[in-house]
């Protein structure tokens, strides 16, 4: 059978999820976990091995799928429903309930009253975008997932925790990872929403997972604002339905709008092509919401209460790729007119404010979900000017954001719990308390911002891509200026090293450093061989739209026409450097290390460290970073922020008024 | 000369620690940097920092604090290095010779390479010390002067403190 | 421009390499001493002999090798062979903006290495050397762009083998490349991460205060050919004619000499405000005129 | 800033005002104050020097008709010059030149007459046939 | 929450000529509580000068200070022959007077060349160095020393100056007029500078007063505090009026001592004009008795001295009483809240002299 | 030869101080002399250019208000009176604890003509 890669990658974790929920046995779950994590390791790498197929399944224990997915979506709006209620959220209240309104409207009067799906059209679709996602999801998501074993293992011991409480968190985590798998695969866009809809549910339930009162209430802002979304997409599926009879998101994205020779999709159904703008735009809504665009940032930062792998797995590597992954979805119709420009110019704005208000971050999680926010913001500037470039891009910063981040945040959670705190001020010396942690993480940060890493590499074909656009270009420049000011002052925190004192490995759990390997790994190889992970995930997906790749690589590298990145000579010349380590520390001999400078009034034990003062006593010295908050804070960064992100949606939905 | 010794010739850096003088030779010292000396035509420059420094140029009498502060400051200098002592006060205490602060004289805390007499001394006298030490950069000195003595004591333990905004107000 | 003879003669890129490796710390030696003895002169003082610098750098290197701790000399090389590196790749012609990322790699890795030790100076030095290059890098990536709308190409053996000079295209692009290149160089008004020579700053010498003898030799070699690096980038704007482009050069180092002479040190965030408003603002309206 | 961009430009266009003192000397003032010498010829070893010094940096020796000073720790006052009623100290405009150890200097009068003899270091002197 | 910095200001430190030490804790680079150490150049003079006689604490007083060390004479001499109950002669005097102002105006040009050196000002620097170079030889030429000049005595100078020495005076007092008129502008209008020391380190009048500032702290505060006006030396017979800026932050400081170098400059023409022939030393026998208060206006401002005597061959009790040790409580108050690159210009801005203050 | 001087206890210390910071009057210094039975210390006040002294006689040993609440500049004579006679000087704003101008390898009150009180010595309280 074709089909059991895509079976085994929605239906394992999904297995998995209950499983791990009704038999609460530590080891089962670690067993079950593990055999998931490589089920979908195969799955995903199946599917990889083949050409674009689509795919109808018809039907689940005799019941049609369509049906199912009805009955489900149903409940898990009702479901919401009940949460609003029982927490007496009114907005989550509303905006569920507006929601089963407009779904029941859609499935039992709207479904009788027109013309039906059109049957040519497959309920999945798997081309090499789904199969970039899906080798996301399902690689570095499993990675994140066995991460996960230990790390709640270690945060209910911290939390002291009475009662395990981890078969309900991998209930969802798991849950989470299936309905991930089932988004990027699902052409039908009642599939999709059903899937959008269960990624925000097990969002939010993962959120308010501690139960605290701080979890509770970031978890329901994180709600509210993905139901919003939501909302947005039911009015769209609505209007999809009702004027466009289009259910099918490859017929929506085969839309040429303003003119453009379209995809070689479907024709038009009796309704002219500009009323698509209206259902576009209430998705790219929907989108923003759920990629934590300003102003809706607030909730993805706020989610950082949630445990690490939740971080990891949600809200930087997968979930927040659904909404960019929808929008690069939807980019060809768009692409050229305003709504494009516009979309472009809210994800560039995203780009700089958040790079921006990274900086005032001392928090490391919070850096880490503002870095998130800044790259989603600029994938989605690449997605609206969508040319072939900008969709290389887009792709290229998609695949190698998702490793980096979620090896940073595995990192992040392993120095949590290593010295009991995330700010990034106490991470002074870590070097010495966590040798291999801090190579990692170097190694990743260093990938976030600096070449030849694939991050930084996306960059340089954003800024390649976006030099034909001013309206975005000022915000690209400014956001990968920035973006290097943060890490920086974070990396130069954690390498410090402090006068005279011997250091040793960490001992940490094998899932974790296991996990941590293979993802830094992962993060070195790839940018290494950028050019074949670029000919083979991103340049069939630009290809099959444009017909040309955009992006060539001639001798290893990636090159456009107007310029080229050749990563390999920096690779060199970065090993020879790592080749001194060895030479340096043989040359350096006790003797020649001396203390640090302090004015001459080196003092105590450690002279490196402490100095004489006032009545000659001894003061420890230190240096905080600087976050400048009056100018980055995140409260002076919003007084502005605000009302231009404000203002920008607001002119977006004024252009999609049909 | 050697190459290298002709470098180091050339290009002597020199730092300045005033110990508790009366400021005469400190601010001559930096008179010889100025305009109508410059300094800088032998290649110096005024670093300010002990790692950066060849030739450390020393005024003043050694109050015992100072002493401290000077000898931490040596440790800190990477050779081949020189000490300049500057003014009678650097070499025995001059005037304030029985003063109850001081350990009278450079040479009772760190070696000393070249004595400048003078009350203050002059610029000139300055750049002659200085060019003096050189000698020491080329490797063609003797061992330099240690007053004989007990050594003073280094550096040791004391009550660490750390800091609240405002503690002085305790 | 050594890119161009690539380009019409097809020399290989390694005799360019290795020509670019020896001769550019020359080249830059001889103009800091020129620097040194200039801005003496502007003092009324005579100032040190014009190779006064490659006697520093013999001396540094001999001098005893004390560090603060193990790793300060990785920073040391990365910094350098990133900076060799990026003016390799000026010289053989390659992406303008793959050159200002691996440039600004190695300012990244001079700020670790300041990061690296528990000196506060030194450690001030190198937040501050952070606001410098938030400073700097929006104005280099512009310039790129502005480039490459003027030439079509962001390679820069393309860039010089296109007809005009650069300047009648961009002439406020290039004032605004003026105002980094003193950033840049940490000259006054803006030496504020590290004092340059004989200067006494607050910070002691910021970011470079923990390094010593052959280590900051090895800076001192790296600020030479940063030095060539910036001035050959000046040099493009005028790439049409060999002597164009070192009129170009001139000018810049002249001007950033006079400027350090006539300048008070400013506090960062002032520097952060006027490089944003006047450097951003110049580059940013040259290009919105080439834009229309 | 254009205020000093004067400045600088005259300075550049004028000659350096900078005295180049090894190879160049300039006469000291005729009242300079450089250091003391003792001519022991003349010397009564009365000890008004000794006591009225402030530094206590000379110390005469009656019976050993020696004269001891230290140069090290001579301030250059010149009160010796002025109370010594034999004129057997006087001082000299150039100042000490640096030396590489410290030690007292000994003026010994061997006989009255005699061409006085310095022991152990030697007087080194003025700095200007030095340099 | 900002991380917090702590760091030794000193006491070895590029911007500070001098060893003091200001423990400065910062958050980023605003300095939110700022605590000198003192005591690395404190000798115990005081108790020095009780083990030596009246004329040999001449020379010792002098090397208090380098940079004021005529003042420091001139103080002590003062207010011995204040105990003494004699004068010194007229011309002596006038002669007191007009290196006072010399001093002064080495002083003042020393301090701005630091204070442009600590605001990173190097070629200003070198300029106002190289004019103060002139005032060096000035004073060389009349004292035959450059620093300690050892002139004054109890109950007059020392030596007279001939013709010679006073045109010589006369001539090179234009010089430095000359140039110090093309550098002044840079002091008084340029953006820069102005843009480093306007409103940094505040001090108001009211604070000034409790704060127990002095000289040009004080006199940039609004107090007209000068204790010339005593009408010690010859001040009572030449016109002066003391130089008072209100702004009350560091450029109103650099401002008053930039002025005052030029009333300095007007005040030694004047001296040099009324300048009576005569006798420069009175002779003075047998030992003082009693307590005496002797004030003068240093460079840097009010220095006391306070002096008492059993009749003894030395004094029972001096005690120096500096303009430094009484403008420290003012630096510490305006350290708080400043940027650190202000610190070395705030720390300048009361021309701390600790060789003075810790005596 | 110096007029003006006002007998004080140590009770009205800070009463007066407060009368004459009220006043107007600026604080110059503080000095004391050692009188071998009692120490004397004068306080020193300014105000145009006439002197006023506050005279305090105190016992070695006896506490000592210190009026650096009313006059924040006093903390620094009164440091040193602190370290160069060991007067017990309470209630200092920035108290130095004896090691204003001296550290440990210094001699105690150098300027105190007797022997010090030891149980008195400000450094030794500290530790």
């Amino acid at each position: 059978m074709d089909a059991w890669p895509i079976a085994l990658a929605i239906l394992l974790p999904v297995a998995t999820a209950l499983l791990a929920y009704i038999f609460r046995i530590r080891a089962a779950r670690v067993l079950a976990v593990v055999v998931m994590a490589a089920g979908l390791m195969v799955s995903a790498l199946a599917l990889a091995g083949r050409g674009s197929f689509t795919y109808t399944p018809e039907s689940v224990l005799g019941l049609p799928i369509d049906t199912l997915i009805t009955i489900l979506d149903l409940a898990l709006l009702g479901y919401l429903v009940w949460i609003g209620l029982s927490m007496r959220r009114l907005s989550v209240v509303l905006l569920a309930g507006l929601q089963l309104a407009g779904l029941g409207y859609l499935e039992f009067w709207l479904r009788g009253s027109t013309p039906a799906v059109l049957p040519a059209e497959p309920a999945m679709v798997i081309d090499r975008l789904a199969v970039t996602m899906n080798l996301i999801i399902s690689g570095v998501g499993s990675l994140v997932v066995l991460f996960a074993l230990p790390y709640m293992d270690e945060f209910e011991r911290r939390q002291k925790a009475m009662k395990t409480r981890q078969p309900r968190f991998f209930l969802f985590l798991l849950l989470f990872l299936g309905a991930m798998n089932g988004l990027v695969f699902s052409n039908n866009l009642l599939w999709l929403y059903f899937f959008w809809e269960a990624t925000t549910f097990s969002s939010f339930m993962l959120i308010t997972h501690t139960g605290a009162r701080e979890a509770l209430a970031n978890g329901l802002r994180a709600l509210w604002m993905n139901l919003l979304g939501g909302l947005a997409f039911v009015l769209a599926l609505i209007f999809l339905a009702r004027n466009a009879h289009i259910v099918s998101l490859r017929a929506l994205a085969g839309w040429p709008l303003a003119g453009w020779p379209g995809w070689r999709g479907l024709p038009p159904i009796g309704s002219s092509p500009d009323l698509l703008l209206l259902p576009m735009g209430l998705l790219c809504f929907a989108a923003f919401t759920k990629a934590a665009q300003f102003p809706f940032q607030t909730w993805l930062t706020g989610a950082m209460v949630a445990p690490t792998p939740v971080s990891a797995l949600l809200h930087s590597s997968t979930m927040v790729k659904a909404a960019v992954y929808l929008i690069i979805r939807l980019a060809p119709a768009f692409r050229g007119t305003t709504l494009g420009i516009l979309v472009a110019v809210i994800g560039g704005f995203t780009f700089m404010a958040a790079s921006t208000t990274a900086i005032g971050q001392a928090n490391g999680k919070r850096v880490l979900a503002y870095s998130t926010i800044a790259n989603l913001g600029l994938i989605i500037a690449m997605a609206g000017i969508n040319t072939p470039q900008a969709l290389s891009a887009a792709l290229l910063i998609i695949i190698f954001h998702a490793i980096s981040k979620a090896l940073l945040f595995i990192c992040v959670g392993t120095i949590e719990h290593g010295i009991r705190t995330r700010d990034i001020e106490e991470m002074e010396g870590l070097f010495y308390k966590m040798p291999m942690t801090t190579i990692i993480t170097v190694v990743a940060m260093t990938s976030m911002m600096l070449p030849p890493f694939g991050v930084l590499i996306g960059k340089w074909l954003a800024i390649e891509a976006s030099v034909r656009f001013p309206l975005l270009l000022p915000f690209v420049v400014l956001g990968s200026a920035l973006t290097v000011v943060f890490w920086s002052k974070w990396l130069g925190r954690i390498l410090t090293v402090s006068y005279h004192r011997k250091f040793r490995l960490e001992k940490l759990p094998l899932l974790i450093s296991a996990s941590m390997l293979v993802l830094a790994a992962a993060v070195v190889v790839a940018s290494f061989g950028i050019a074949s992970v670029f000919d083979f995930l991103a340049a069939p997906v630009v290809r099959g739209q444009f017909g040309i790749a955009g992006v060539v690589t001639p001798r290893a590298d990636l090159a456009t026409g107007m310029g080229e990145f050749i990563p390999w000579p920096i690779f060199l010349l970065i090993v020879l450097v790592l080749l001194a380590i060895p030479i340096s520390f043989s040359r350096v001999k006790p003797a020649d290390i001396r203390p640090p400078y302090l004015c001459g009034e080196n003092a105590g034990e450690k002279p490196g460290t402490s100095f004489y003062s006032a009545r000659d006593e001894i003061n420890l010295t230190r240096t905080g970073n600087y976050y400048v908050t009056g100018v980055f804070g995140e409260a002076s960064i919003n007084r502005w922020a605000y009302p231009i992100a404000v203002g920008l949606l607001l002119l977006m939905i004024g252009v999609i008024k049909p | 000369m050697g190459f290298i010794s002709t470098a180091r010739v050339k290009s002597p850096w020199i730092m300045h620690f005033e110990t508790g003088s009366c400021n005469g030779c400190a601010i001559e010292v930096f008179a010889a940097l100025t305009p109508v000396y410059d300094l800088e035509r032998f290649g110096i420059l005024n670093t300010g920092n002990p790692k950066h420094a060849d030739i450390m140029l020393v005024t003043g009498c050694v109050s015992f604090r100072a002493g401290r502060v000077l000898r931490n400051l040596y440790h800190q200098m990477p050779g081949p290095k020189a000490v300049v002592a500057i003014g009678v006060c650097a070499l025995t205490g001059g005037i304030f010779h029985d003063c109850y602060n001081l350990a009278p004289g450079v040479d009772k805390v760190i070696p000393v390479d070249v004595y400048v007499p003078g009350c203050a001394a002059r610029p000139e006298a300055i750049i002659a010390g200085t060019v003096m030490a050189l000698d020491r950069l080329a490797g063609k000195a003797g061992p330099p002067n240690i007053a004989p003595g007990e050594p003073r004591r280094g550096l040791e333990e004391g009550r660490v403190v750390e800091i609240a905004p405002g503690n002085s107000d305790k | 421009m050594i890119g161009r003879t690539i380009a019409t003669y097809g020399i290989s890129p390694l005799w360019v390499t290795l020509a670019t490796v020896v001769a550019a710390p020359a080249i830059g030696g001889l103009l800091t001493g020129i620097d040194r003895k200039l801005t003496a002169r502007l003092q009324n003082r005579v100032g040190p002999p014009i190779w006064q610098p490659f006697h520093d750098l013999v001396k540094l290197w001999s001098k005893e090798r004390i560090t603060v701790n193990q790793v300060q000399l990785l920073y040391v090389y990365a910094h350098l062979f990133l900076m060799i590196a990026s003016l390799v790749g000026l010289m053989l012609g390659q992406d303008l903006l793959m050159i200002f990322f691996i440039f600004a790699f190695s300012s990244v890795s001079l700020i670790l290495g300041g990061f690296s030790v528990r000196s506060p100076y030194s450690r001030i030095g190198s937040q501050r050397e952070i606001m410098q290059l938030m400073a700097y890098e929006p104005v280099l990536v512009l310039m790129a762009i502005g480039i490459y709308l003027a030439t079509g190409s962001f390679f820069v053996h393309e860039i010089i083998t296109s007809g005009n000079p650069l300047l009648y295209s961009l002439p406020l692009v290039f004032a605004a490349y003026a105002v980094i290149l003193v950033v840049k160089l940490r000259k006054s008004p803006f030496d504020l991460s590290t004092a340059v020579h004989h200067v006494h700053q607050e910070v002691v010498k910021g970011l470079l205060t923990e390094y010593s003898g052959p280590y900051l030799g090895l800076i001192e070699l790296a600020n030479w050919y940063e030095l060539v690096f910036l001035l050959a980038l000046g040099g493009l704007f005028w790439a049409t004619s060999l002597w164009g482009a070192l009129l170009a050069a001139a000018v810049l180092f002249l001007f950033q000499v006079v400027v350090d002479t006539v300048s008070a040190r400013v506090t960062w965030a002032w520097m952060l405000k006027f490089v944003w408003t006047v450097g951003l603002g110049l580059a940013a309206i040259n290009i919105v005129w080439l834009y229309m | 800033m254009f205020e000093m961009l004067r400045t600088v430009m005259q300075n550049l266009f004028s000659r350096p005002a900078t005295r180049l003192y090894p190879k160049e000397q300039r006469e000291p003032f005729p009242s300079a104050r450089g250091h003391i010498e003792s001519v022991i010829e003349n010397c009564i070893f009365c000890g008004l020097c000794q006591k009225r010094c402030p530094a206590d940096c000379i110390v005469v020796d009656r019976a050993g008709k020696d004269w001891n000073l230290d140069p090290y720790r001579c301030i250059i006052c010149g009160v010796c010059v002025e109370v010594c009623p034999t004129k057997a100290i006087v001082m000299s405009t150039y100042f000490r030149k640096p030396a590489r150890m410290r030690e007292p200097l000994t003026y010994h009068q061997e006989e009255r007459g005699r061409p006085p003899k310095a022991k152990p270091g030697q007087d080194p002197g003025e700095a200007k046939d030095q340099m | 929450m900002p991380g917090r910095t702590v760091i030794p200001f000193g006491p070895q430190h590029p911007v500070f000529p001098e060893p003091l030490q200001l423990r400065l804790t910062m958050e980023e680079e605003r300095v939110i509580d700022a605590v000198p150490a003192l005591g690395y150049m404190h000798r115990g003079i005081e108790q020095l000068a009780q083990t030596k006689d009246y004329a040999q604490n001449v020379f010792l007083m002098e090397r208090v200070c380098g940079i004021c060390s005529f003042m420091h004479a001139l103080c002590y001499c003062q207010s011995v022959e204040s105990l003494l109950g004699i004068e010194a002669p007229p011309r002596a005097r006038f002669m007191r007077t007009i290196q006072a102002e010399l001093g002064r105006l080495q002083s003042h040009y020393l301090w701005l060349g630091l204070v442009a050196d600590a605001c990173g000002f190097e070629s200003l620097f070198m300029q106002a160095w190289r004019n103060r170079e002139m005032i060096m030889d000035c004073q060389e030429a009349v004292s035959g020393s450059r620093v300690t000049i050892s002139t004054c005595a109890i109950g007059g100078c020392r030596r007279d100056w001939d013709d010679g020495v006073l045109q010589e005076l006369t001539r090179r007092l234009d010089d430095v007029e000359r140039s110090m008129d093309a550098i002044a502008p840079v002091f008084f209008e340029d953006p820069l500078v102005k843009q480093r020391t306007v409103g940094a380190g505040i001090i108001t009048k009211q604070e000034a007063t409790l704060l127990g500032a002095v000289g040009p702290v004080a006199r940039a505060s609004g107090i007209v505090e000068d204790m010339r006006r005593l009408g010690y030396a010859a001040y009572d017979e030449l016109d002066f009026k003391p130089v008072v800026e209100t702004s009350c932050d560091s450029y109103a400081r650099m401002i008053v001592r930039l002025r005052e170098t030029f009333q300095a400059i007007n005040l030694i023409r004047q001296a040099l004009k009324k300048m009576p022939a005569g006798e420069v030393l009175n002779k003075w026998k047998g030992t003082p008795e009693g307590e005496a208060i002797s004030r003068v206006e240093q460079p840097r401002g009010e220095l006391m001295y306070y002096i008492r005597s059993n009749g003894g061959k030395n004094p029972e009790r001096l005690r120096i009483r500096t303009p430094t040790l009484s403008n420290i409580p003012s630096l510490v108050k305006m350290l708080k809240g400043s940027r650190l690159s202000d610190v070395p210009v705030i720390a300048l801005s009361i021309d701390s002299c600790i060789s003075c203050t810790e005596r | 030869m110096i007029d003006n001087v006002v007998p004080v206890t140590r009770e009205t210390l800070l009463a007066e101080a407060q009368r004459l910071a009220d006043g107007g009057q600026r604080l110059i210094s503080a000095t004391a002399i050692d009188q071998g039975e009692y120490l004397e210390i004068l306080y020193h006040f300014d105000k145009d250019l006439k002197l006023t002294h506050l005279k305090l006689e105190v016992k070695p040993g006896e506490e000592v208000p210190s009026i650096s609440r009313v006059y924040f500049c006093a903390f620094i004579p009164e440091n040193e009176l602190k370290d160069l006679f060991g007067i017990n000087i309470s209630n200092i704003v920035i108290d130095y604890q004896g090691k204003f101008f001296l550290e440990d390898e210094a001699p105690r009150t150098p300027l105190l003509k007797s022997k010090p009180p030891e149980q008195g010595d400000p450094r030794e309280v500290a530790r």
